[in-house]
């Protein structure tokens, strides 16, 4: 670990790997490796996630309906086919879990920021390269634990990936005896990788940046990762807490959260909405800072306010630590502090638009051209812009009360971690995919993946804002049991169906990625003509990544510069003599 | 760099100023904080919170043997730092002395913990008996695993002494467990106050 | 080869789930292996000379009302009442004697006697959000259908000390099978959905356990001859015990009185 | 199929529905603006021969501009929601003649405890009935909600009133429904298997419905038989 | 890495201090002089001095530089917020 800790020396790491293929590809320390485990890993997480929401969807459309195949469905989940209302349950619970800790974050975090933060700063590898190889390996015990759930008495947790106690706390409540403690155990593993990438990015930015890459010469995404690190850093372990006074609740027979024993239920909700409300950022700055990257270089223009843009992304940071209480306006919380909880709510939106206005302020007088990464940052911009619009209905408490626990909260979050997060890793994937493996990925098909799912997602999404208005409670396993609810079924047949087709929609992608895995076309240097130092090494980078350690002469948005005849300027080519005044 | 003349690239500020390994443990243990704010802040919650009366410590717990631990991890904290003094100076010999006494003194704290909990698990005050119970050991637990921890890489540390591999100034592998290992020692000043003598 | 590197993170994390699953889903098998032995196992007594045990349970004191349930939000199970329904805590019958009282061998049976798992089920059914039976016996092992005739929401959530807790629900007509490990007197069902649906099972051992019917007897046939405890079970009114010694091909009367 | 609220039937709900109509509005005209702004940019800046992207950095007054008014908004938004807040749900502001009705929620059901004829709690005339939340049009009540055993919701559509029922706390709400009729009340807060079927009905009735149906529930009921022949099946099967 | 360039601190000094700190806190705490919520601020007062006496000396915070004790005091903060506000919840 040591070796990796001298980065600012003249003469760099790459060179010839001569390791064993297992030390290689397997139990790699060389940070793009692992980064690219965490990809094929939390894809298929995504995919376990995008399923069991699948059956989610059918149990709503067509309640108590067989679903396809009724003969291949366990007894204890569905007997010939139809759900059972603890199966719908357990459904809910773990959709939520997978989509949130080991298909999102991974993705977002796992992925890009192994990645990219060594190759965009110009430093060899991470600062621990042997912890960040554990920070992988730890993700497999913590789903396969999580997974396990499926196969034991009782099935997995079924208290929604929220957890409330004392639902959570006495198996008794749900029947999920295993299923919840299994729950705890793969959260408590999560939580210790989680810890260990977040130490690594944060020593490494803060220690490892090349000559020359300045704080504010820092791309946004790094931007991103760096507060998001600090976040997850800092919030993950009060998850950690929390889960093992929950776990001790189970098994030894504690009292935290039950009132039995004078405990507090309500204490659980602080303390995970204490960690959920940074997570919830967690899970969106990435994608903006991402989303900044991609859409200067497909708009071939400055990022709109870079230094605004990194303030924001910092007040975003500060401010989501007292804004946790506006998950839990309606849970018998002191309303005096619901009022307190609403103001700070309603001012962390102004971070958010800020960054909207100034994307929209980047492409304008741009030269935009719509490559697939770029279509997938502007869905992300119009997409996040409906979901932060929504979050404003429910940081007004009196209309939470109303909208609170139902669909419409539903659409927010998808709106925000689909429209929101999952565009701009497309986005990303699309746009280094060259760089990871060296071949492009196939255009035609990427555009035909984004219209496909632009369209269909928006169709599953949109109606549940009209189902929440409706009234439509959350985690309901048949809403036909509500007269109020049933003139609402239609609506919920149709967003299924869309949702199937959504589902339908993601097998282009799936096909690209792994056709222009081994036949994708041969990537040329820089195919995107971005101005990141991991564009100036070929594709993929070697181990080391770096031939000479670079120096860095300005920052990541020098797009079409006046004096200039190209018009992008990687970061570690020299300014233009002419423009000295430019390198702030 | 020759253009580096012509065109002056800003230097890269060095980060804090302090070396990976340190910065590296500095943030992790920025997380243990928030860790054992879970742990102490919910103890703080549900004693002061609820309107409920709390049990005297003094009456189910024995102060003076924890006095003692305490004392022992105070001293523990010492001969560490004394440790990395002399991995400063190049005084092997002190070292790996202070180093040993540094992981005796951690393994004899664990040990009178587990003396401890044995005796008042015989009294019947288990993690199950009221609120007290349940917020003492997870506290009281987590530190010493957390100890456990400390001495078990102690332990390795020392070996490498032996081995010579902090010779030469090398001192960078002491301090940075050291620092883990004061931390503990933090820790457990902040839980002797506020579980052992309120 | 770069899918090689992902592709082997796949299989890792395949084989991982899969192990898992066997090791998990063995252990969840439990009540439902343990029969398959046993259930080839011949009926160990020797049935020419076996002995039988029959009495009657009496009842004695102020015979008290049912309390009347409330089901006017059930309209389905409302339906199937037509004299309203009443809870079954205590049912006395017209000539005196008490129902639903579970009576069994409690002790005194040669310990190496093994007796087969009946194949045929123990069906308890949820009608008119009434368990019928209320007080049931089952083997060890023998398989319990749960039906459900209203075809709405019922839950059966087992509360047992000693097997394992279960909670199970039936959205709509259906059935579904269960079994116990071990033998527990008595194992209380409730439905969370109808707070005044509840049941008790009485798990055993061997086939030696009856309950009192409308006429208040109850039988127990093909004991081996010897000398018994056997006790009587009331949910409400607690137990009785009486020791009996039959003969071979012997008839013995045993009488319970409960007091109000 | 219908697209909106469902009909409003409490004091305070037709403010809560103007609140979301307000808000409604807002974010309407920004999302509009900032879509469309969107898609006139994609359109008129796509790339095209011969025209450069112009190098422009930002634009501080721009910036401030678009910082100060959704700063100005929201504040406004959050001072002009508190008061409505504070009146529903600040347990200090509880209408002082409001009837008290207490709520027991368990898996899965929901158990109302009403005052007899002399309007107290707590006293000899108090009646239970399970599901049914019976209430008089114009008359404030307190509801003061608890739980058996998990976390449970109360939440009536009708009324926009939206509360917990937490264990171990007793948790107090109030609202004044303002039009007869039946409505449904269900449990928003998952609390397990028999969640979506945790749901009661509620009925706004004028006072002598009320006091007739009060009356029965009251009454003796029909002296419950002490034979065996009571639970008479008529079976489906 | 010059951050070891300053002379050390005398450690048994120290180790005194904080021996004589602990005695101080038993001898508050077991010896009821003090009303209750003196006992209390007493205590804590102590205990911060005495962390505060390891986290600069021992942990030699005392001679890092300004932006790393920043960071390291970071989380302390948010601690504090997430008490408050979630005891406040329960002081009703």
């Amino acid at each position: 670990m040591t070796t990796a800790g001298v980065a600012a020396g003249e003469v760099g790491h790459a060179h010839h790997d001569d390791r064993p293929f297992i030390r290689k590809y397997v139990f790699s320390t060389d940070h793009k490796i692992i980064g690219i485990q965490f990809l094929f890993l939390s894809l298929f997480f995504l995919l376990v996630g995008g399923v069991l929401a699948m059956l989610i969807r059918w149990q709503l459309g067509f309640p108590g309906r067989a679903m396809p195949l009724p003969g291949l469905w366990p007894r204890a989940m569905a007997p010939d086919g139809v759900v059972l209302p603890e199966f719908y349950t357990a459904l809910v619970t773990m959709h939520g879990t997978f989509m949130v800790f080991f298909a999102i974050m991974p993705l977002l975090v796992g992925v890009f920021a192994n990645y990219l933060i060594p190759l965009k700063i110009g430093a060899p590898d991470m600062a621990f390269p042997k912890l960040n190889m554990w920070s992988f390996w730890l993700m497999i015990p913590a789903g396969g634990l999580m997974l396990a759930g499926f196969f034991v008495e009782g099935g997995t947790a079924a208290s929604g990936w929220t957890a409330y106690a004392p639902l959570s706390a006495n198996p008794e409540y749900t029947g999920a005896t295993y299923g919840q403690q299994l729950w705890c155990f793969s959260i408590i593993v999560f939580a210790l990788s989680s810890l260990l990438g977040s130490v690594n990015y944060i020593t490494t930015i803060i220690n490892l940046r090349a000559p020359g890459m300045t704080w504010f010469r820092l791309p946004l995404s790094i931007w991103a990762l760096f507060i998001t690190a600090i976040l997850a850093l800092l919030a993950v372990p009060i998850l950690a807490g929390a889960i093992i006074m929950l776990l001790f609740d189970i098994i030894l027979h504690t009292h935290f959260f039950m009132p039995a024993g004078g405990g507090q239920p309500l204490m659980w909700q602080h303390l995970f909405w204490f960690f959920g409300h940074p997570e919830v950022y967690i899970l969106i700055l990435p994608a903006m800072g991402i989303t900044s990257d991609l859409l200067a270089n497909g708009s071939r223009k400055p990022i709109f306010g870079y230094h605004s843009m990194v303030y924001a992304i910092i007040g975003i940071a500060f401010l989501g630590w007292v804004v946790w209480g506006h998950h839990m306006f309606q849970s018998g919380m002191n309303p005096r502090l619901g009022t307190t909880f609403m103001v700070s709510t309603m001012f962390i939106a102004v971070p958010s638009a800020i960054k909207v206005f100034n994307w929209l302020g980047t492409m304008w007088k741009g030269s935009i051209t719509f490559t697939t990464p770029m279509l997938n940052a502007i869905a992300f911009v119009a997409m996040f812009t409906i979901g932060g619009l929504s979050g404003i209905f429910m940081a007004a408490t009196p209309v939470d009360m109303y909208i609170h626990d139902t669909y419409f909260i539903v659409a927010h979050i998808h709106y925000v971690l689909f429209g929101g997060s999952l565009f701009a890793i497309f986005g990303g994937i699309y746009f280094w995919f060259p760089s990871m493996f060296g071949k492009m990925m196939n255009e035609k098909l990427g555009k035909i993946h984004f219209a496909l799912t632009f369209i269909t997602y928006n169709l599953v999404f949109f109606p549940m804002h009209i189902l929440g208005i409706g009234g439509h409670m959350r985690r309901i396993y048949d809403p036909s049991q509500y007269a109020f609810l049933k003139p609402l079924q239609p609506l919920n047949t149709f967003i299924s169906v869309s949702a199937f087709a959504l589902f339908v929609s993601q097998l282009p992608f799936m096909w690209n990625f792994f056709h222009s895995l081994f036949w994708g076309k041969k990537a040329e240097m820089n195919p995107w003509h971005d101005n990141g130092l991991e564009w100036t090494v070929q594709s993929p980078p070697p181990h080391g990544n770096f031939a000479v350690t670079p120096t860095v002469y300005h920052g990541p948005y020098e797009y079409s510069r006046p004096d200039m005849e190209a018009d992008f300027l990687p970061q570690n080519q020299p300014l233009p003599a002419s423009a000295h005044a430019a390198a702030h | 760099m020759s253009h580096a003349a012509t065109h002056p690239a800003a230097p890269a500020e060095e980060g804090l100023g302090v070396y990976t390994q340190k910065l590296g443990m500095w943030v992790f243990l920025c997380s243990e904080i928030m860790f054992f704010t879970a742990l102490i802040g919910s103890y703080i919650i549900l004693r002061w919170g609820s309107s409920e009366s709390w049990p005297v410590p003094q009456q189910t717990l024995n102060i003076p043997v924890t006095a003692f631990n305490t004392f022992v991890l105070i001293c523990s904290s010492v001969s560490m730092v004394k440790a990395y003094a002399a991995a400063v100076h190049d005084d092997q010999a002190g070292l790996k002395r202070w180093l040993i006494l540094t992981v005796l003194l951690g393994a004899s704290f664990v040990g009178v913990q587990a003396y401890e909990y044995t005796h008042l698990i015989e009294k019947g005050f288990t993690p199950s008996s009221g609120l007290f119970g349940s917020t003492f050991y997870t506290m009281t637990g987590f530190h010493g695993f957390h100890v456990s921890c400390g001495v078990i890489s102690m332990a390795w540390c020392t070996m490498r002494a032996f081995q010579g591999k902090y010779a030469g100034g090398k001192f960078h592998g002491i301090e940075t467990i050291g620092l883990y290992w004061h931390f503990v020692d933090l820790v457990w000043i902040i839980l002797f106050t506020i579980v052992y003598l309120f | 080869m770069s899918g090689s590197r992902g592709a082997k993170a796949l299989i890792a994390f395949g084989s991982l789930v899969l192990a898992g699953a066997c090791s998990k889903g063995g252990e969840s098998a439990g009540g439902g292996a343990a029969a398959t032995p046993a259930a080839a196992a011949a009926f160990p007594v020797d049935t020419t000379t076996a002995a039988t045990v029959t009495g009657r349970v009496a009842f004695t004191g102020t015979k008290p009302a049912m309390a009347r349930i409330d089901m006017s939000e059930e309209a389905t199970c409302a339906a199937k009442h037509a004299g309203g329904a009443f809870a079954e805590t205590v049912v006395v019958n017209d000539n005196g004697t008490l129902r639903n009282v579970f009576v069994y061998v409690k002790s005194g049976l040669p310990a190496n006697l093994v007796f087969p798992v009946p194949s045929t089920p123990v069906e308890i059914d949820q009608d008119g959000c009434m368990y019928t039976p209320h007080v049931f016996g089952i083997q060890v092992g023998q398989t319990l259908n749960i039906l459900n005739a209203d075809g709405l929401l019922h839950n059966i959530k087992a509360l047992p000390t000693v097997n394992r807790p279960f909670n199970i629900s039936q959205p709509t007509n259906m059935t579904t099978p269960r079994s116990f490990t071990s033998a527990e007197v008595m194992v209380p069902l409730q439905c969370n959905v109808h707070s005044w649906m509840n049941a008790f099972v009485g798990v055993l051992p061997h086939p030696y356990f009856a309950v009192s019917g409308a006429d208040g007897t109850f039988r127990i046939g093909r004991l081996p001859p010897g000398t018994y405890v056997i006790e009587a079970w009331q949910e409400h009114l607690g137990t009785q015990t009486a020791t009996v010694t039959v003969a071979a091909n012997e008839t013995k009367d045993v009488a319970f009185t409960f007091h109000s | 199929m219908h697209w909106w609220f469902p009909t409003n039937a409490s004091s305070y709900g037709g403010e809560i529905d103007s609140l979301f109509v307000l808000i409604l509005y807002i974010t309407g005209t920004v999302f509009v603006v900032v879509e469309v702004t969107l898609l006139v940019f994609l359109f008129r800046y796509r790339k095209q021969e011969g025209r450069k992207a112009s190098y422009i950095e930002g634009s501080t007054r721009a910036e401030i501009i678009w910082t100060t008014i959704p700063a100005v908004v929201c504040a406004f938004l959050g001072i002009f929601s508190q008061p409505l807040w504070s009146r529903i749900k600040d347990p200090a502001r509880i209408p002082a003649d409001a009837s008290p009705i207490d709520v027991m929620a368990k898996q899965f059901e929901w158990h109302f405890t009403y005052p007899g004829p002399d309007g107290q709690l707590g006293t000899a005339d108090d009646f239970e009935k399970r599901n049914e939340l019976h209430v008089v049009v114009h008359r404030k009540y307190q509801v003061r909600l608890q739980s058996e055993d998990v976390i449970h919701s109360f939440f009536i559509p009708a009324f926009r009133l939206k509360q917990d029922a937490v264990p171990g706390m007793q948790i107090h709400a109030w609202f004044e429904p303002t039009i007869t009729g039946e409505y449904e009340l269900g449990c928003a807060e998952l609390c397990g298997l028999g969640h979506y079927r945790m749901r009661s009905r509620v009925f706004v009735q004028t006072a002598e419905e009320f006091a007739a149906w009060q009356a029965a529930q009251i009454a003796p009921a029909a002296p419950a038989p002490t034979d065996s022949t009571a639970n008479t099946r008529r079976t489906a099967r | 890495m010059a951050t070891v360039e300053h002379k050390h601190p005398n450690y048994i000094a120290i180790w005194l201090y904080l021996a004589a700190l602990t005695g101080v806190e038993l001898v508050v705490a077991l010896l009821h002089f003090l009303p209750r919520h003196w006992l209390i601020g007493a205590l804590v007062f102590l205990a911060i001095w005495k962390a505060g006496l390891v986290a600069l000396y021992f942990m030699h915070l005392k001679f890092e530089p300004k932006r790393l004790v920043i960071m390291i005091l970071a989380p302390l903060p948010l601690a504090v917020i997430m008490v408050l506000f979630i005891l406040q919840e329960f002081h009703r």
